[in-house]
C-alpha cells in the first residue's frame, strides 16, 4: 500500500506522481522554447499592439466575449436538440410530479413485465 | 350485548353518511361547516360506543380528545368568515 | 369478509392525491393531494398491522392478549408528525409565494426555468 | 478504556454531536452571535474527528461496525430469546457508509466555516446554522443506518432542511420558489419510498435491511418495490427526466448549501446502491437494474452536459453539471450491477464500481469546491449572470486559483482527482460496452468546453467589477476542499486502497452484510 | 399529448398500487405472495414485543414502548423532523425590514 | 338485569335523536335552522347515547367490581361534559359567523342583527 | 376577535384542554397517547387562545419566544435522557426494573396501569411533549405574525 | 397569585376526575398519580392562570353557587333540553317554521353570566344566539318559531324566548 | 360480527367520498372542511383498526391543527382556486 505508487486499471495502471514529472519536464522544456523566442520585443510600447488597418483597438469592455455568446455556433447547430430541451423544462410543479410519475410507471412496466429472476 | 352495541354504532355511522351529504349538497360554507359540527358530534358518540363494544376502557380518551379539538377548528372557519384572523 | 376493502380505499385515496398533484393548478391544493396521499399511506401502514379479532396493543384490563402489530403504528406516529411538518412548511412557502408573486397559479409560479 | 468507548459508540455519537448542536444553537444565538459560530464551528468540527475515528475503525476490523440503539450490550444486534431476530434499530457501518460519512462531515465542515462571512448580513442565522447542522445529520443518518424506515426518517430530516435552507434568501421568492418545488418533489418521492417500506413490511414483518434481504423471495410486490425505491431514490439524485429541482434548489440556494445539496445528493445515492445490493442484490436478477441504471446515467450525463452549455447562470451551469457527474457514478455502479453475479464481475464490474464509488468523493469535494467559488463571486459582484461578469481575476486572485483547480478537476485534467475516477470508468466501461465509454468521454470533453466558458466570461477579460478579494473565512472553507482535492489527485491511492476499494467490496458482498447484523452478538 | 401520457402513467401506477392491495385470494385464486388484510403472513418481531415489550421497559402501552425505546431512535429522528419544520417555517416567514407595516 | 332495559331505552333516544338531527340537517331550509337542528339533537343524542355506557359502566361497576369501570364512566361524563361546553359556542360562532359573512336567514319575519348593522 | 361567549368559553376550556394534555402526557405509557399526542392537543388549546382573541392581545400572551425555548429544552431534554443510558449505549432504558423513579417492576400481562412504571419512557414522553407544544404552536404564531404585520 | 392557586385546584379535580380508579391505596387513587397530577397541576396552573380568572372575578368561588349549577344543570335545563329536542323533532317531521333573529336584554353584568345564558339558550327550545352586543350584553336571538306580535318590538320578552334562564344566570353567576 | 364489519365498509366509502370532495370543490375553505372530515373519518377507522395512539394523534394533528393550519394560510393568500 505505497502511496505514491501506481493503481491497477482494468487495462493499464496511472500514477500522478510520474505523469507530474513528465509534465513538469514538459513545463520546462516549454519555457526553454519560449525562452529562445525573439527579445527584442518591448512590452507597453506600440510594438504588442495588434494592428487593425490603422484603427486603434476598441475599448477592453466591448471586446469581451459574454458568456451568453459562447458556442453559438453549437447551439445553432443543435437546434432542433435545444428547442425540444427548452420545451421540456416547463417549471410547472405539476409537470414535476408527472415526470416522476411517469418514469416510475415506466419502472414499474419494466419490472413487471421484464425485471426479477 | 356486543352486538347492540355495533348495531348503534352502524346506525350511527348512517347518520354520518347522511350529515356527509349536506357537506357535499350545503349550497353556501356555513352549511358545510355545519355539517362537520354534526359530524364531529356523532363521531363522539361512535367513539364511545364502540369503546364498550371493543371492551376497552381506554378508547374514550380518543373521544375527549375529539370532543375538545373538533371545536378549534370549527372556530378557525368560523372566524375567518368573520373577516377576523 | 372485507376483501381487502380498506387496502383498496388506501390506493383510491393515494390516487386521488396524485390526481390532485398532477391535474389542479393551485399550490394549495397541490398541498392538500399530498396531504391525501400521506393519509393514504398512514392508513396503509395502519391497516398492514391488523389482526383479525384483535384488541389494541395496550395491556388493561381488557381479557384477551390477542393483539395486532404495535409496530406500524408507532412508524404511522412518526409518519404523522412528519406530515404535519412538510405541511406546515409547504404552507409557508406557499404564503411567501404568493406575496411576491400575487398568485398561486402553477402556471405563472415559474420564473425559474430551462 | 475511554479510546475504546469513543470507539465503539462512534457510531451513535456522529449522530449526536450534531443533533445537539443543532438543539441548542436557537439558544445560544440568543445571547451571542460570537458564541454561537465557535459552537457550530467546535462541533463540526468533532463531527469530523469521529467521522475519522470511524473511517479507521472500520479499515482496520475489515468488517463492519454495528451498533444496537438502546440495546444491553451495545454491540448485541440479535437478542438471545427473540429466535434470530433484529428487534432494535441497528446502525451498521461498513465501508462504503464510513466512507460517504467522512465526505459528508467534510463538506459540511467547510460549509459552515464559509457562511460565516457569507451570511452575515443575514437576518436568522441560529435558524441558518441549525439547519445546517440538522441537514447533516440526515445525510450521516442516511449512510449510517441500516434500518429502512429509520432511513425513510433520515431522507425527510435531509428533504425538509435542504428545502428550509434553499429557501433561506426569501428576497425575491425565487429561492421559495425553488424551495417549493424541491419540498413537494422530495415529498411524493418519500411517501412512495413509505409506500414501499410498509410493503415490504407486510410482507416479510421486518425493518432491518438485513433481515429483509435474508427473508427475500422476489416476489412481484417486491418488484413494484424495487420500483419505488429506485426511482424515489434516483430523484432524489437528480437523475435526468426527474432532474427538474437540481438546477432550481442548486442554483437558489446559498453558496454553502449548494455544496452540502451536492453531498445530499450523493446521501440519495447511496441509499439506491445500498437498497439495490444489499437489500434487493441476492435475491433479484439485477441485470435489468442494472441496465435501467445506466441508462438513467447515460441520459443524466449527456443531457446534463448540454443544458449546461447553455445556461447563463453560473450556478444553473454548476448545477446542470452535478446531474452529469452523477450520471458517471450511476453509469459506473450501474455496470456493477448488471455484471454481478456473473465472471465478468471480477473482470471489470469490480473496477467499474471502484470508479463509480471514487467518483462520489471526488464529485463531492470539487463540485462542493466549485460552488463555494460561485458563492463567492456572486458574494462579491451581487449577481449570478454571467453576461454581467468579466476580469474578476484581476482581484480575486485566491478565489480564481481555487476555481480553476475545481474546474479542471471536473473536467477530467490530470493530475487533479476527477482524472483518476473517470479513468477507471472509462476503461472498465469500455470492455462492458465501447459506446459508452466514447458518450463518456465525449461528455468529458464538453464539461471542459462549458468552464472554459466560465472561467472566460467570468474571470478573463477586462476589469468590470471593482472588488475585493474574499473575506478569509470563505477561503479557509474553500482551501479545506482543495486540500482534499489535491490529496486525492496525487495520491489517489489513499483514497483508492483505504477507501474506495472496501467500500466497492463491501456493496458487492451483501451476504458479509447479512451474516454481520443477523449472525450473532460480538 | 401530455395530458394522455399523464393519464396512462397514473393508471399505470393506480394499477400496480391496485395490485398491491388486491388479494387474489377472494376471487378464488391462489394467494401466497400477496398482502392479506387481518392476517399477516409473519408477526416474530411484534409477538417478541408483545410478549417481552411490558416486561422489558415496563409500559403496558407496548406502542409507547416501540415509540421511546425499542426504535426510540425514530422518535428522535421525528422530533428533529418538527424541529426542521418550525426553523424552516420560520425562516420562511421571518420578517425582513422592508415587510413591516 | 335492569340496567340493560335502561340502556336500550337510552341507547334508542340517543339514536332517534341523533338521527332526527341529521335529518334536520338535511331538510331544514338555511343555515340558522340547520344549526337548531344540528347542535341541539345531536348533542342531547350524545349524551344519552353516552349515557348508556355510563350506566352500563356502573353496572359493571356493581357487578364485578373492577375499577376499571369507574374509569369508564368518569372518562365518559368528561366527554359528555366536552360535548356540552364546546357545542354550542360552536354553533354560536358559526351562526355568528354565517350572519356577519352576509348569509341571511331565509324566510325571516325579523332580523334585528340585520338592523342593527346597517 | 371573536365574540365575548367564545372568549370566556376559551379561557375555561383553555384550562381543560391543558390538563387533560399533560394527562395523555403523563399517561403515554398507560394508556393511548404519549408526548407527541398531548403536545398536539396542548397546541390546539394554544391555538384556541389564539382564536378567541384579537391579535394585538395575543402579541403581549403568548410570545414566540418563549414557545421556541420551550421546544429547545424539551428537544435537549429528550436527547440527554437518550445520552444517559450511554453507559450501555444510546437510548439505553436504564430506568426500567430499577426500582428506582419510574422504575417499579412490571410483568407480563393484565394490570391496570402503575404510573410508576417504564423507567424513562414517561421522561422522554414529558420532553417530547414540551417539544411538541412548543414547535406546534410557535408554527401558528409564525403564520398568523406574517399574516398580520406583513403589508 | 389567588388566579394561580384558583387554576392549580382547578386543574387537579380535573385530573383526578381523570385518574379516578387508578390505584389500590386510596381504593381511587394511587400516591404516583397524586404527586404527578400536583406537579402537572402546578405547570397548568402557571400557564393558565392569567386565562381562566381573566376578569379578576371571583364570585365563583362561593360553593352554594356550585350548588345551584348543579340543580340547575340537572333540573331545568335538562328539562329545557328535552323539550327543546321534542320541539326540534316537532319541526323536522312538520316543516312548521317561522324564524327570526330578535334581540332581548337580559340584564345581565357579567361575561360569565352572558356566557352561560347564551350556552343554555343554544341547547333549549326554538333558540339559537346569535350574536352578542360587546357594551350593553344584548343578546341577538335566532327563533325558529317567533311568537306573533315579539317581531315589532324592539326587545323580545324574555319570558317567551328563555323562559326564566335568566333569573338561574343571575343566581348562579352573579 | 356483521355490523362491524358493515361499519368498517360504510365509513371507507365516507372516506373516499370525503377524500373526492377534498380535491373537488373550487373554494379552497370547502375543500379544508372537506378535508377535516376526512381526517376525521380517518382518525375513526384508526381507531376501528385498534390503533388508539394513532387515532388521538390523527385527531389532535390532523383534524385540528393541520386544519387551523390551512386556514391561516388561506388567510394570508387567496380563497378560491382559479383567481380572476
Amino acid at each position: 500500500m505505497n502511496p505514491l505508487g501506481n493503481f491497477t486499471t482494468p487495462s493499464g495502471f496511472w500514477n500522478p506522481i510520474l505523469w507530474l514529472l513528465v509534465f513538469l519536464i514538459l513545463l520546462l522544456l516549454a519555457y526553454l522554447i519560449w525562452k529562445r523566442g525573439e527579445e527584442s520585443y518591448k512590452r507597453g510600447t506600440m510594438q504588442t499592439d495588434p494592428f487593425l488597418s490603422g484603427y486603434g483597438p476598441e475599448s477592453k469592455e466591448a471586446i469581451h466575449v459574454r458568456a451568453g455568446n459562447i458556442y453559438w455556433g453549437f447551439t445553432r447547430a443543435l437546434k432542433g436538440y435545444y428547442s425540444f430541451l427548452r420545451k421540456i423544462h416547463t417549471g410547472i410543479i405539476n409537470d414535476y410530479v408527472g415526470w416522476y410519475i411517469g418514469i416510475l410507471a415506466l419502472m414499474l412496466l419494466l419490472y413487471l413485465l421484464w425485471g426479477g429472476s | 350485548m356486543i352486538e347492540v352495541w355495533f348495531l348503534a354504532a352502524f346506525i350511527l355511522i348512517i347518520w354520518i353518511i347522511l350529515s356527509t351529504v349536506r357537506a357535499v349538497a350545503g349550497p353556501t360554507l356555513p352549511d358545510r361547516v355545519v355539517a362537520l359540527d354534526t359530524i364531529n358530534t356523532l363521531m363522539v358518540a361512535i367513539m364511545i360506543v364502540l369503546s364498550v363494544a371493543y371492551k376497552q376502557i381506554i378508547f374514550v380518551d380518543v373521544a375527549i380528545v375529539y370532543a375538545l379539538l373538533s371545536f378549534v377548528a370549527t372556530l378557525y372557519i368560523a372566524k375567518y368568515l368573520e373577516g377576523g384572523i | 369478509m372485507l376483501f381487502n376493502l380498506p387496502f383498496i380505499t388506501v390506493v383510491i385515496v393515494i390516487g386521488l392525491g396524485l390526481y390532485a398533484m398532477l391535474y389542479k393548478r393551485n399550490l394549495i391544493k397541490i398541498v392538500i393531494g399530498l396531504s391525501l396521499v400521506e393519509s393514504g399511506v398512514n392508513l396503509f401502514l395502519v391497516s398492514l398491522g391488523y389482526r383479525n379479532g384483535g384488541i389494541a396493543p395496550i395491556y388493561t384490563s381488557a381479557p384477551s392478549t390477542h393483539m395486532v402489530l404495535p409496530t406500524p403504528q408507532a412508524l404511522t406516529l412518526t409518519s404523522i408528525v412528519i406530515g404535519v411538518a412538510t405541511t406546515a412548511m409547504l404552507l409557508s412557502f406557499c404564503v411567501v409565494i404568493y406575496r411576491n408573486y400575487g398568485t398561486l397559479d402553477a402556471r405563472k409560479v415559474r420564473r425559474l426555468r430551462e | 478504556m475511554s479510546w475504546e468507548y469513543l470507539v465503539n459508540h462512534s457510531p451513535a455519537l456522529i449522530i449526536i454531536v450534531p443533533l445537539l448542536a443543532a438543539f441548542g444553537t436557537p439558544l445560544i444565538g440568543r445571547f451571542s452571535r460570537k458564541a454561537m459560530y465557535i459552537w457550530i464551528i467546535a462541533s463540526l468540527t468533532l463531527t469530523e474527528i469521529i467521522a475519522i475515528i470511524i473511517l479507521h475503525t472500520v479499515y482496520i476490523s475489515g468488517k463492519p461496525m454495528v451498533y444496537v440503539m438502546g440495546a444491553n450490550p451495545y454491540n448485541m444486534a440479535v437478542p438471545p430469546d427473540s429466535g434470530g431476530i433484529p428487534i432494535r434499530i441497528i446502525f451498521t457501518v461498513d465501508a462504503f457508509s464510513s466512507f460517504m460519512a467522512f465526505v459528508a462531515s467534510t463538506v459540511a465542515l467547510a460549509g459552515g466555516i464559509y457562511s460565516i462571512s457569507c451570511e452575515a448580513q443575514q437576518s436568522a442565522q441560529e435558524k441558518y446554522y441549525a439547519l445546517l447542522l440538522l441537514m447533516l445529520v440526515g445525510m450521516l443518518g442516511m449512510v449510517l443506518t441500516g434500518d429502512l424506515f429509520n432511513f425513510f426518517v433520515f431522507l425527510e430530516i435531509n428533504s425538509l432542511a435542504s428545502a428550509a435552507l434553499v429557501s433561506y434568501r426569501i428576497d425575491k421568492g425565487l429561492a421559495v420558489e425553488a424551495a417549493f418545488k424541491y419540498a413537494i418533489i422530495s415529498s411524493i418521492g418519500a411517501l412512495a419510498f413509505l409506500f414501499g417500506i410498509g410493503i415490504l413490511y407486510g410482507e416479510y414483518d421486518a425493518l432491518n435491511m438485513a433481515m429483509i434481504a435474508s427473508r427475500m423471495k422476489f416476489t412481484d410486490l417486491d418488484k413494484i418495490v424495487m420500483a419505488l425505491f429506485t426511482v424515489t431514490l434516483g430523484m432524489k439524485a437528480g437523475a435526468i427526466p426527474m432532474h427538474y429541482w437540481v438546477p432550481d434548489g442548486y442554483g437558489k440556494a446559498p453558496g454553502a448549501i449548494s455544496a452540502m445539496l451536492v453531498t445530499a445528493s450523493q446521501a440519495s445515492l447511496y441509499g439506491l446502491f445500498r437498497v439495490s445490493f444489499t437489500v434487493f442484490g441476492l435475491a433479484a436478477n439485477t441485470a435489468t437494474l442494472g441496465w435501467f441504471i445506466i441508462m438513467l446515467g447515460v441520459l443524466s450525463m449527456f443531457v446534463g452536459v448540454t443544458m449546461a452549455l447553455i445556461q447563463h447562470d453560473i450556478k444553473r451551469l454548476m448545477a446542470y453539471h452535478a446531474i452529469s457527474q452523477t450520471g458517471y457514478m450511476l453509469l459506473g455502479v450501474g455496470v456493477g450491477l448488471a455484471t454481478l453475479g456473473t465472471a465478468a464481475f471480477n473482470q471489470y464490474g469490480l473496477a467499474a464500481m471502484e470508479g463509480g464509488i471514487f467518483h462520489i468523493i471526488n464529485h463531492a469535494m470539487y463540485k462542493g469546491l466549485l460552488f463555494l467559488t460561485a458563492g463567492a463571486v456572486i458574494y462579491r459582484v451581487g449577481t449570478s449572470d454571467l453576461n454581467k461578469m468579466g476580469g474578476l481575476a484581476h482581484t480575486m486572485k485566491y478565489t480564481t486559483i481555487f476555481f480553476m483547480i475545481g474546474a479542471l478537476s471536473i473536467a477530467g485534467i490530470p493530475p487533479f482527482n476527477g482524472f483518476a475516477s473517470k479513468l477507471l470508468i472509462y476503461e472498465s466501461v469500455y470492455q462492458f460496452n465501447p459506446v459508452l465509454s466514447i458518450l463518456a468521454m465525449i461528455v468529458s470533453i464538453l464539461t471542459l468546453a462549458s468552464f472554459v466558458k466560465v472561467f472566460h466570461s467570468a474571470f478573463m477579460g477586462p476589469k468590470i467589477h471593482d472588488v475585493k478579494e474574499v473575506p478569509k473565512s470563505m477561503l479557509i472553507g474553500m482551501a479545506i476542499l482543495t486540500f482534499f482535492i489535491i490529496l486525492f489527485g496525487l495520491f489517489p491511492n489513499i483514497a483508492l486502497n483505504y477507501l474506495v476499494a472496501p467500500a466497492a467490496k463491501a456493496l458487492a458482498n451483501p451476504l458479509g452484510y447479512i451474516a454481520r447484523v443477523l449472525g450473532g452478538g460480538a | 399529448m401530455r395530458n394522455a401520457l399523464l393519464a396512462i402513467s397514473l393508471l399505470i401506477v393506480f394499477a400496480s398500487l391496485l395490485y398491491v392491495a388486491i388479494n387474489p385470494g377472494d376471487f378464488g385464486a391462489a394467494t401466497g405472495e400477496h398482502l392479506v388484510f387481518g392476517e399477516p403472513k409473519y408477526s416474530d418481531m411484534d409477538d417478541y414485543f408483545i410478549h417481552n415489550g411490558q416486561n422489558q421497559t415496563g409500559a403496558n402501552n407496548i406502542v409507547t414502548s416501540i415509540v421511546f425505546d425499542y426504535r426510540g431512535f425514530d422518535t428522535l429522528g421525528e422530533a428533529s423532523v418538527l424541529f426542521t419544520a418550525v426553523l424552516g417555517t420560520g425562516v420562511a416567514l421571518r420578517l425582513l425590514r422592508r415587510d413591516r407595516k | 338485569m335492569w340496567t340493560d332495559y335502561l340502556i336500550w331505552i337510552f341507547l334508542i333516544i340517543g339514536l332517534i335523536f341523533n338521527g332526527l338531527g341529521t335529518i334536520g340537517l338535511l331538510r331544514f331550509p338555511d343555515v340558522y335552522t340547520r344549526l337548531h337542528a344540528a347542535t341541539k339533537a345531536t348533542t342531547f343524542g350524545s349524551i344519552f347515547t353516552s349515557l348508556a355506557v355510563v350506566t352500563y359502566g356502573f353496572s359493571q361497576l356493581y357487578l364485578t367490581g373492577n375499577s376499571a369501570n369507574l374509569t369508564l364512566s368518569l372518562h365518559t361524563i368528561v366527554a359528555i361534559a366536552a360535548l356540552i361546553l364546546t357545542n354550542p359556542v360552536g354553533a354560536h360562532a358559526i351562526a355568528r359567523a354565517a350572519h356577519r359573512s352576509g348569509v341571511m336567514p331565509e324566510q325571516a319575519v325579523v332580523d334585528k342583527l340585520a338592523e342593527v348593522k346597517k | 376577535m371573536m365574540s365575548k361567549i367564545v372568549r370566556t368559553q376559551a379561557s375555561f376550556l383553555y384550562t381543560l384542554i391543558l390538563i387533560f394534555g399533560f394527562y395523555i402526557v403523563a399517561h403515554g405509557h398507560l394508556t393511548p397517547g404519549g408526548g407527541f399526542q398531548g403536545g398536539a392537543v396542548i397546541a390546539t388549546g394554544i391555538a384556541l387562545i389564539v382564536v378567541a382573541y384579537k391579535f394585538e392581545n395575543i402579541k403581549g400572551w403568548v410570545k414566540k419566544s418563549m414557545l421556541t425555548t420551550a421546544e429547545s429544552i424539551g428537544l435537549l431534554a429528550f436527547i440527554i435522557t437518550g445520552i444517559s443510558g450511554i453507559g450501555v449505549s444510546f437510548f439505553y432504558n436504564w430506568l426500567a426494573n430499577s426500582g428506582l423513579l419510574f422504575g417499579r417492576v412490571v410483568h407480563y400481562g393484565i394490570n391496570p396501569g402503575y404510573i410508576n412504571t417504564a423507567g424513562t419512557l414517561p421522561i422522554m414522553n414529558l420532553a417530547v411533549g414540551i417539544e411538541v407544544l412548543g414547535g406546534l404552536g410557535v408554527i401558528i404564531m409564525y403564520f398568523l405574525h406574517y399574516a398580520k404585520e406583513v403589508k | 397569585m389567588l388566579p394561580f392557586i384558583i387554576a392549580t385546584l382547578d386543574a387537579f379535580v380535573i385530573y383526578l376526575v381523570l385518574t379516578a380508579g387508578s390505584g389500590e391505596f386510596l381504593y381511587f387513587w394511587s400516591p404516583g398519580e397524586f404527586v404527578m397530577g400536583i406537579f402537572l397541576s402546578v405547570i397548568v396552573g402557571a400557564i393558565s392562570r392569567n386565562y381562566l380568572c381573566r376578569s379578576r372575578n371571583y364570585r365563583m368561588l362561593n360553593p352554594l353557587r356550585w350548588l345551584k349549577f348543579i340543580v340547575y344543570g340537572f333540573g331545568p335545563f335538562f328539562l329545557a333540553m328535552a323539550k327543546a329536542n321534542l320541539d326540534v323533532a316537532y319541526r323536522v317531521i312538520t316543516g312548521k317554521i317561522r324564524p327570526g333573529i330578535v334581540k332581548i336584554d337580559p340584564k345581565l353584568k357579567t361575561d360569565f353570566g352572558i356566557t352561560f345564558l347564551a350556552n343554555s339558550i343554544t341547547l333549549t327550545p326554538g333558540t339559537l344566539s346569535v350574536d352578542v352586543d360587546e357594551e350593553n350584553n344584548y343578546l341577538y336571538v335566532h327563533w325558529i318559531n317567533v311568537k306573533k306580535g315579539q317581531e315589532k318590538k324592539e326587545f323580545a320578552d324574555c319570558k317567551y324566548v328563555c323562559g326564566n334562564f335568566p333569573e338561574w344566570a343571575r343566581r348562579v353567576a352573579e | 360480527m356483521i355490523f362491524a364489519a358493515l361499519l368498517q365498509l360504510l365509513l371507507l366509502i365516507a372516506l373516499m367520498v370525503s377524500a373526492y370532495l377534498a380535491i373537488k370543490f373550487k373554494d379552497l375553505l370547502n375543500c379544508v372542511i372537506a378535508l377535516g372530515i376526512f381526517s376525521f373519518l380517518l382518525s375513526l377507522e384508526f381507531y376501528i383498526l385498534q390503533a388508539p395512539d394513532v387515532a388521538i394523534a390523527e385527531a389532535g394533528i390532523g383534524a385540528g391543527l393541520t386544519t387551523a393550519i390551512f386556514i391561516l394560510a388561506i388567510r394570508s393568500t387567496s380563497r378560491w382556486e382559479v383567481e380572476e
